[in-house]
């Protein structure tokens, strides 16, 4: 949205969270690519090549796709490899190379079978391979981005049964181990494998032809590809940090796929027939960050009245330009597993001041940390400062460094604003709110919660599961300290040739960047 | 041309670049000076730029960790990059290998930093060359043709022309010129997106950030210009060429135009800066994969010694035009003793 | 050729450029109403006739919140540089200790060579300082080209029999520094402060295009231009009129400049 | 040689705002004469000179009538040649340009040989034989001898049948002078008409044939020189060649004790570390004048500037009454920075230009003496008055003041400060005839007065130095003779100071016919 500033100044878009905690979401469902955006109308051609435009990482662009850490890595990482699981538009776990898995009874104990499918040197992808590639991200020496989130595998254990077939010894009870498979990074390289700039050899559905680090990336139609050649012949992935820079190159005809564009541009141009605007829903968790081990927000009367302090539609409309739904202070809205049976929670500065008066927390004064690192943190700040001055809440706004801003506000202050990608609702709890969770920035530690994941960890049968999930959501609902005030969408922009972009596909999900499906008219 | 030399430039028979009282220079031991305070001033910069870079908030590991910030994480990073060593020692190793032409290289990604600015140096070049290319004709053009007209409409109209694009940022110009000229009426290319390095093999796309880079400095350099030929041409001398049947074109631009160049080279020199800070935001707007890009990615990843390979570079470039100036200044201005 | 008329109509015409960002600046403030509840950022029309800003504010109010702090950074800048550069450059003109001369200007130079956005880059990232700090930074870049050209004024005066004179009255070194040269570097001094109010303003404002020293949604004419950017093709007033404020505020005072000086310099 | 004019102007009339600068000149000027044009400075010469050229002041309505029957055009030689050189150009570049047109019609090869010929030639005929390392200069690196024969030289390449000279020999000193009176008679001989404007009338008697006297704006009287000098019929003219100067002081009031100034062994440095000045003893005494005499670069104004402390890179001493005087007037307390005070040469650079005079004169008394404001203005006012200027022209500005006014403001300036003795730089060089008097007699009347006040006066002009009871002169920064005045201008012994007397004695007497 509006941090359009100079590329390396803003981040860039880091794709958030473990797995792609990033904001986007383009999911296709189930690896689906059956609901197009603006109708799928006319039949697939083949032939053309696409230029897309995403914001990159400058000369230190790497093609190693366990180095994957912004949009356009990920992206070009998609079209050269593939992980063994992706995750679909409900962020639940879908086959990739992996033809099927099996557990056993205690779920610490999973069998992988591979799928036929080759190298772009022709040969085979075989167990060893995926071993090689999970030693690699795990290797404790390195600190590859997925190597948190094959934590719970124990690699040493885990073994080869065939050629194409693993068998992955687990730390612990596992129900979501299929969540790992589809972990942000986990690609499957060929064995050996340590020198990706020059030559890179993955499965994808395209071949590498030329890259040149924070300008360009050309890949050519894999013909043997799986899941069916794609449609392209080449495409071209381009970088350009300023937001302006992409909608340029799109209006220009210069590319014909702007990835992340604000808002605004997409309000300016959806009507307009130059562009064709694609919203990727739900992609996007926006929300305030209470520290609940700290004064005031210790109290949970003090984090209730913030969660009735909040006019989460303003704050979308401000801070998100309307492009995005209300939260309701619960992560994951519309991915597996959500509770939305909650009722949404609505603006009540009365009861938000009873509460407060009740916790002896009158005339409160907090520090709000906030940073342009995030389309729409500075303008959720000051909106939330001004709702906040009617409950007699004094909130001051403080700009952190936009470049350690997410370091910064891991175990300083009391509240900041947070966002996250899309992933599923079992990672956003493993990461964030679990006692020795890495990044658990509102310091949720309870011991029965802990216990309650375990459980749901254990527990064989999905709704079982789900039952435990909801008990997780409604304490997390009644006195957490997420403030998630809305879910924003990710806007792409699209020349009108291009056919086949999924629409619903957060960011970070199977569908979302996946060019092997879209097709020029 | 009546012009009597009663007028005003006999009062001020001292021209103004009589007006130091240092000595007139000698040759030598001027541009001994000039390198050595170079030296200083780039030994300053990288200081500068170095303690700045250490004291931003984060590092390298925390940068690079982004929004996954896991303290266990950020620690290997950490190790990996050397980043556990005091700074100083860094900063020593980091001096010493540039001693032996070594630039070191990126924590970021391993690189050579060498490669880092080679990379992003041509583009930057052909940039800057051109805008210089078209900079000098265009503003010493502009400030001559008002000088010409002085006080009459064409002046009227260039210096107040000059003055309101000279007020715009580059950044509101580029939006403005791009959206005009590439958007709706489609002339040119928005951006030079996919082109990569090879910029000159599409002019066309070089149009609109080269017209952005001149903006400004066109304007203070025709200003500067025009008061400096304003002058020139109301002087004893050029209404003495011009006594004595010098042609008009002549006495401008052979007479009167080299007592204007000096400030007005000076201040081309001073432009280098300019363009640096312009050159980042153009290539922000344009998509050009230059020097500027490299930097303020560099600075964000806390990427600290392709921030310094890149100080040393501005330094050398910064003190290096200076001292070219300089020297073309002293030689249009002989008596003024420049200050070394 | 004498022109006077036309000075005049000039002279008048740069009052009136900046008389109405001026006027705007200094007493818009009082003319705020309440703020009213936010908008959906980015509309045209209804109850804001301006339209709204990138965070559902009325743009009018905000045009009229947001030239103090434009004015007053920009204006305590280009003062501050001075503060430092006249008495530095005073000094070192009217000095006859080598020593002390080069101890002031050489650090200039050196200052000189760091490129001033990667300064103020850099030096705003570890500082984040607020719309004063900014003032100081910029000043601080302002510094050695302002002090380097009133070194060269002050030193053409300094360097008069007129300076000898005075010391052979027994004149103070005040008196001489302050009521002698300072004042024939005065005209210098002016022609050099309209230029450097421009750049001192683009400097600002490209501060605030890099999101530094002010708030990011700070009523800030120069702010409201780089935030509302992205609205430009749905809501050109945010961006248009505020950036309008700011070339009429540059371009008069620099035909102001002009005009003033052109007069003072015709005088025999 | 025919008698017919090569350029004439009848009954010019050049006005500003209103105002005749100029009003009824009659000016004929005939081949190889020289024409010369005297007055006093804004009598209007300057501006009857550069009708001749075409050329008029700014805003400036002109009638009457300019013709030139000559082919050629006419040549300019400023009185500063180097305001009319290019300073960022080489000495060549003006030159050729010149030239270029006279050899158009040859074959382009052979135009940039021709070109050069032409301009060498015209340097040679310039007295400049040796000019080709010249042309490779910037005009400042020649000296103003150099810079104004170059300037002659642009002239005669041109082929200019008329040149005007303006003011070719003020604030020159003798040598210098007798040699551009040599030079504009070579010129004149070439069959050039040479229109001389020169309030020098030694000058002007040696070149001249034909002299118009003006008078604001108008000529009051035209003739042949030696008409004009014997018999003078307008009341004007009597006044300008009243030769009448002032007398050889008798040295009544020289106190012959204790010298108040006392140089010993003075050695002064430039800041590279040349000496440019050798003293090894000079005093003056209560009540004298001493004459510093030298031409230009003789280091005589170093001397000054030691004695008034504003040269510091000096060895020796300077003795205030036997006590040492600190080198740098920075150390010299109140009073003894009273004792000596210093007249500046350029009157107009010594003021500041944003005050007005009286108060510019009162600040000495103020800062020095330590006396009120008011009374420092009185005293100032009084002080003023004396030397001849009135109060109203005291409350102005410098700007409005003239040359003449603003030296003895200048002076009136010093003397508030009641110094013990007063150092005068050239204050009348650069100063026309009756101006420049007007001035001598202020200074005749200033030794003496008060408390013995002692005066150096520092000159390249004989004439001047009558003035004084001793005369020093310098010669390449070496004093080379000092003595009374009567002695030295009779019987002047070094060989230096023989030439110089002789020099100004042919000046005077007019020998060129």
């Amino acid at each position: 949205m509006y941090d359009e500033r100079f590329p390396g100044l803003r981040r860039r878009g880091f794709l958030a969270a473990t797995s792609g905690a990033a904001a986007l979401a383009l999911v296709g469902c189930a690896g689906g690519t059956d609901d197009k955006a603006d109708s799928a109308s006319g039949t697939p051609k083949r032939g053309g090549r696409l230029r897309a435009a995403f914001a990159g990482g400058g000369a230190s662009e790497t093609l190693d796709p366990h180095l994957a850490n912004l949009f356009a890595d990920v992206a070009r990482a998609k079209a050269l490899f593939d992980k063994l699981a992706d995750y679909g538009a409900d962020l639940s776990a879908q086959p990739r190379l992996a033809e099927k898995w099996e557990s056993n009874k205690t779920l610490d104990r999973w069998q992988v079978t591979l799928r036929q499918a080759t190298f772009h040197d022709g040969k085979p992808v075989t167990a060893k391979d995926v071993l090689y590639s999970y030693r690699r991200i795990a290797d404790p020496k390195q600190a590859f981005r997925a190597k948190a989130s094959l934590e719970p595998v124990d690699l040493d254990a885990s073994r080869a049964t065939g050629e194409r077939s693993i068998e992955f010894v687990l730390k612990r009870p596992t129900a979501e181990f299929p969540n790992v498979l589809a972990a942000f990074g986990a690609y499957i390289v060929p064995e050996n494998a340590t020198e990706f700039d020059d030559k890179p050899i993955g499965s994808g559905p395209f071949r590498f032809v030329s890259f040149a680090p924070g300008r360009s990336a050309v890949f050519r139609r894999n013909d043997d590809y799986w899941d069916g050649a794609p449609l392209l012949d080449e495409i071209e992935f381009v970088v350009a940090n300023e937001e302006s820079a992409r909608v340029n190159a799109l209006l220009g005809g210069q590319v014909e796929y702007a990835h992340e564009l604000n808002p605004t541009t997409a309000r300016a141009h959806e009507s307009g027939g130059q562009i064709e605007i694609v919203r990727l829903r739900n992609s996007a968790m926006q929300a305030f960050c209470m520290k609940t081990d700290r004064a005031p927000f210790d109290d949970k009367r003090v984090r209730e009245a913030f969660f009735l302090i909040a006019d989460r539609q303003e704050l979308v409309d401000g801070a998100l330009s309307g492009a995005g739904e209300v939260g309701n202070d619960l992560f994951g809205k519309g991915y597996e597993y959500y509770a939305a049976d909650l009722p949404q929670r609505e603006q009540d500065l009365d009861k938000a001041r009873a509460l407060l008066k009740q916790a002896g927390a009158e005339k409160l004064k907090v520090t709000l940390d906030t940073s342009a690192v995030a389309a729409g943190f500075t303008e959720a700040a000051g909106i939330f400062r001004d709702q906040a001055a009617k409950a007699g809440v004094t909130i001051d706004v403080k700009m952190g460094s936009k470049d350690s801003y997410w370091s910064d506000i891991l175990d300083n202050g009391t509240l900041c604003c947070y966002r996250s990608g899309a992933m599923p609702i079992e990672a956003h709890v493993s990461q964030r709110l679990l006692t020795d969770s890495t990044t658990n920035a509102t310091k949720w530690q309870h011991k029965d919660f802990d216990a309650l994941y375990q459980q749901a960890q254990s527990t064989r049968d999905k709704t079982e599961r789900a039952a435990v999930y909801e008990r997780m959501q409604r304490r997390l609902y009644a006195e957490g300290g997420f403030l998630i005030w809305g879910f924003a969408d990710w806007i792409i922009g699209t020349g009108r040739t291009v056919r086949g972009v999924e629409t619903k596909a957060p960011a970070n999900t199977l569908d979302w960047a996946r060019f092997d499906k879209v097709w020029l008219a | 041309m009546k012009r009597a030399p009663k007028g005003r430039g006999e009062l001020r028979d001292l021209p103004p670049w009589r007006r130091t009282r240092q000595p007139a220079f000698r040759g030598t031991s001027f541009v001994a000076r000039r390198l050595l305070l170079g030296a200083a001033q780039t030994v300053a910069v990288v200081l500068l730029v170095f303690a700045l870079t250490e004291a931003l908030p984060g590092d390298a590991a925390v940068a690079l960790a982004g929004d996954q910030p896991d303290p266990a994480r950020i620690a290997a990073i950490r190790e990996a990059m050397d980043l556990d060593r005091p700074a100083y020692e860094r900063l020593a190793d980091w001096a010493t290998g540039l001693l032996h032409g070594d630039f070191g290289t990126s924590l970021a990604s391993g690189r050579p930093v060498t490669q880092y600015i080679a990379d992003g140096f041509g583009p930057t070049l052909v940039l800057a060359a051109l805008t210089l290319a078209l900079l000098v004709p265009l503003g010493f053009g502009l400030g001559v043709l008002a000088a010409r007209h002085e006080g009459r409409l064409v002046d009227r109209l260039v210096s107040s022309v000059t003055l309101a694009v000279y007020a715009v940022p580059e950044f509101a110009l580029g939006v403005l010129l791009v959206t005009v000229l590439a958007l709706k009426l489609a002339w040119l290319p928005p951006t030079a997106v996919g082109y990569g390095t090879d910029l000159l093999g599409h002019p066309a796309a070089l149009v609109l950030p080269v017209l952005v880079l001149l903006s400004r400095p066109v304007c203070s350099l025709s200003r500067l210009v025009r008061a400096g030929m304003v002058d020139a041409l109301a002087s004893p001398y050029a209404a003495h060429a011009h006594r004595y049947g010098v042609p008009g074109a002549r006495v401008r631009y052979a007479h009167a135009l080299p007592n204007a160049l000096a400030p007005a080279v000076q201040q081309l020199a001073r432009t280098v800066d300019w363009l640096l800070c312009g050159v980042i935001v153009v290539e922000a707007l344009f998509v050009i994969p230059g020097l500027g890009t490299v930097l303020l990615n560099a600075v964000a990843e806390r990427d600290v010694p392709v921030v310094q390979g890149l100080a040393v570079v501005f330094g050398v470039l910064t003190v290096v035009l200076n001292l070219g100036a300089d020297l073309v200044a002293h030689k249009l201005t002989p008596r003024a003793g420049v200050v070394a | 050729m004498t022109t006077l008329p036309g000075r005049q109509r000039r002279f008048v015409l740069g009052l009136a450029v900046v008389a109405v960002p001026l006027v705007l600046a200094l007493l818009g403030p009082l003319f705020v109403g309440d703020p009213g509840p936010r908008a959906t950022s980015f509309t045209l029309g209804g109850d804001h006739w301006l339209g709204t800003d990138f965070v559902g504010r009325d743009v009018w109010q905000q045009v009229l919140l947001g030239g103090r702090t434009v004015v007053v950074t920009a204006l305590a800048a280009t003062a501050l540089a001075y503060l430092v550069a006249v008495p530095v450059a005073l000094i070192s003109a009217l000095t006859r200790l080598r020593w002390l001369e080069e101890l002031l200007m050489r650090p200039l130079d050196v200052l000189l060579a760091v490129p001033s956005l990667l300064l103020i880059l850099l030096v705003a990232s570890v500082l984040s300082p607020g719309a004063a700090g900014l003032a100081l930074l910029v000043a601080l870049v302002n510094v050695p080209d302002a002090a380097r050209i009133v070194r060269a004024a002050a030193g053409e005066a300094a360097a008069r029999p007129a300076v000898e004179a005075l010391r052979m009255q027994g004149e103070t070194w005040w008196r001489i520094a302050v009521g002698y040269v300072g004042r024939s570097a005065l005209r210098t001094l002016a022609a050099d402060a309209g230029i450097r109010l421009t750049g001192v303003l683009y400097l600002v404002s490209t501060a605030a295009f890099l999101g530094v020293g002010v708030t990011p949604d700070a009523a800030d004419w120069a702010v409201m231009v780089d935030r509302n950017r992205t609205g430009l093709l749905v809501q050109p007033w945010a961006v248009v009129v505020p950036a309008l404020l700011i070339v009429a505020l540059t371009m008069g005072t620099n035909l102001l400049f002009d005009a003033a000086l052109e007069k003072k310099g015709r005088r025999p | 040689m025919s008698r017919d004019p090569v350029a004439e102007i009848r009954d010019l009339r050049v006005e500003i705002d209103g105002r005749a600068i100029v009003d009824g000149v009659d000016l004929r000027v005939l081949p190889g004469k020289v024409t010369a044009l005297v007055g006093a400075s804004g009598s209007g010469k300057t501006t009857t000179g550069l009708a001749l050229l075409g050329e008029y002041p700014p805003g400036a309505r002109v009638t009457g009538g300019i013709r030139r029957t000559g082919e050629g055009p006419v040549g300019y030689v400023p009185q500063h040649p180097a305001a009319v050189l290019n300073p960022a150009r080489r000495v060549g570049a003006l030159l050729h340009d010149i030239a270029r047109p006279q050899v158009r019609h040859l074959p382009r090869a052979e135009r940039r040989e021709a070109a050069r010929q032409l301009v060498l030639h015209a340097l040679a005929d310039a007295q400049l034989p040796d000019g080709e390392p010249l042309l490779r200069r910037h005009p400042h690196q020649l000296s103003g001898g150099q810079q104004q024969r170059v300037v002659l030289a642009q002239a005669l390449l041109l082929g200019a049948r008329v040149i005007v000279a303006d003011e070719p020999t003020t604030g020159q000193d003798a040598l210098t002078k007798s040699r551009i009176v040599e030079q504009l008679e070579q010129v004149a001989a070439r069959g050039i008409a040479v229109v001389l404007l020169s309030h020098d009338l030694d000058v002007v008697r040696a070149l001249a044939d034909e002299v118009l006297v003006m008078r604001a704006g108008r000529v009051v009287e035209s003739g042949p020189v030696e008409r004009l000098w014997t018999a003078p019929r307008h009341e004007w003219t009597r006044r300008l060649l009243d030769e009448q100067r002032a007398a050889p002081r008798d040295g009544a009031s020289v106190d012959a004790g204790q010298p108040v100034l006392e140089v010993r062994d003075l050695t002064a440095v430039h800041d590279r570390g040349t000496v440019v000045l050798r003293a090894p003893h000079l005093t003056l005494h209560r009540g004298e004048c001493l004459a510093v005499v030298g031409r230009s670069g003789s280091g005589k104004t170093t001397l000054a500037r030691c004695l008034a402390g504003l040269h510091r890179d000096h060895d020796g001493e300077i003795l205030l009454d036997g006590t040492p005087l600190p080198r740098s007037l920075r150390h010299r307390d109140r009073s003894r920075l009273a004792a000596v005070q210093y007249v500046f040469q350029d009157a107009r650079a010594a003021f500041d230009e944003h005050r007005p005079v009286l108060h510019q004169v009162a600040r000495t008394a103020v800062r020095l003496r330590g006396t009120g404001e008011r009374e420092a203005t009185d005293e100032a006012l009084a002080t003023l008055h004396r030397l001849g200027l009135a109060a109203d022209l005291a409350h102005r500005r410098p700007g409005e003041l003239s040359g003449g006014e603003l030296q003895r403001a200048a002076l009136a300036r010093a003397l508030l400060a009641r110094p013990r003795v007063l150092i005068c730089d050239e204050v009348t060089s650069g100063l026309d005839t009756v101006t420049r008097r007007g001035i001598l007699d202020v200074l005749a009347g200033l030794a003496g007065e008060g408390d013995g006040l002692s005066l150096v006066l520092i000159t390249h002009d004989l004439d001047t130095a009558r003035l004084a009871d001793r005369i020093a002169v310098l010669d390449a920064g070496e004093l080379v003779e000092q003595g009374p005045a009567q002695r030295i201008l009779t019987e002047p012994q070094h060989p230096f100071t023989v030439s110089l007397m002789r020099t100004t004695e042919r000046l005077e007497t007019g020998t060129r016919r």
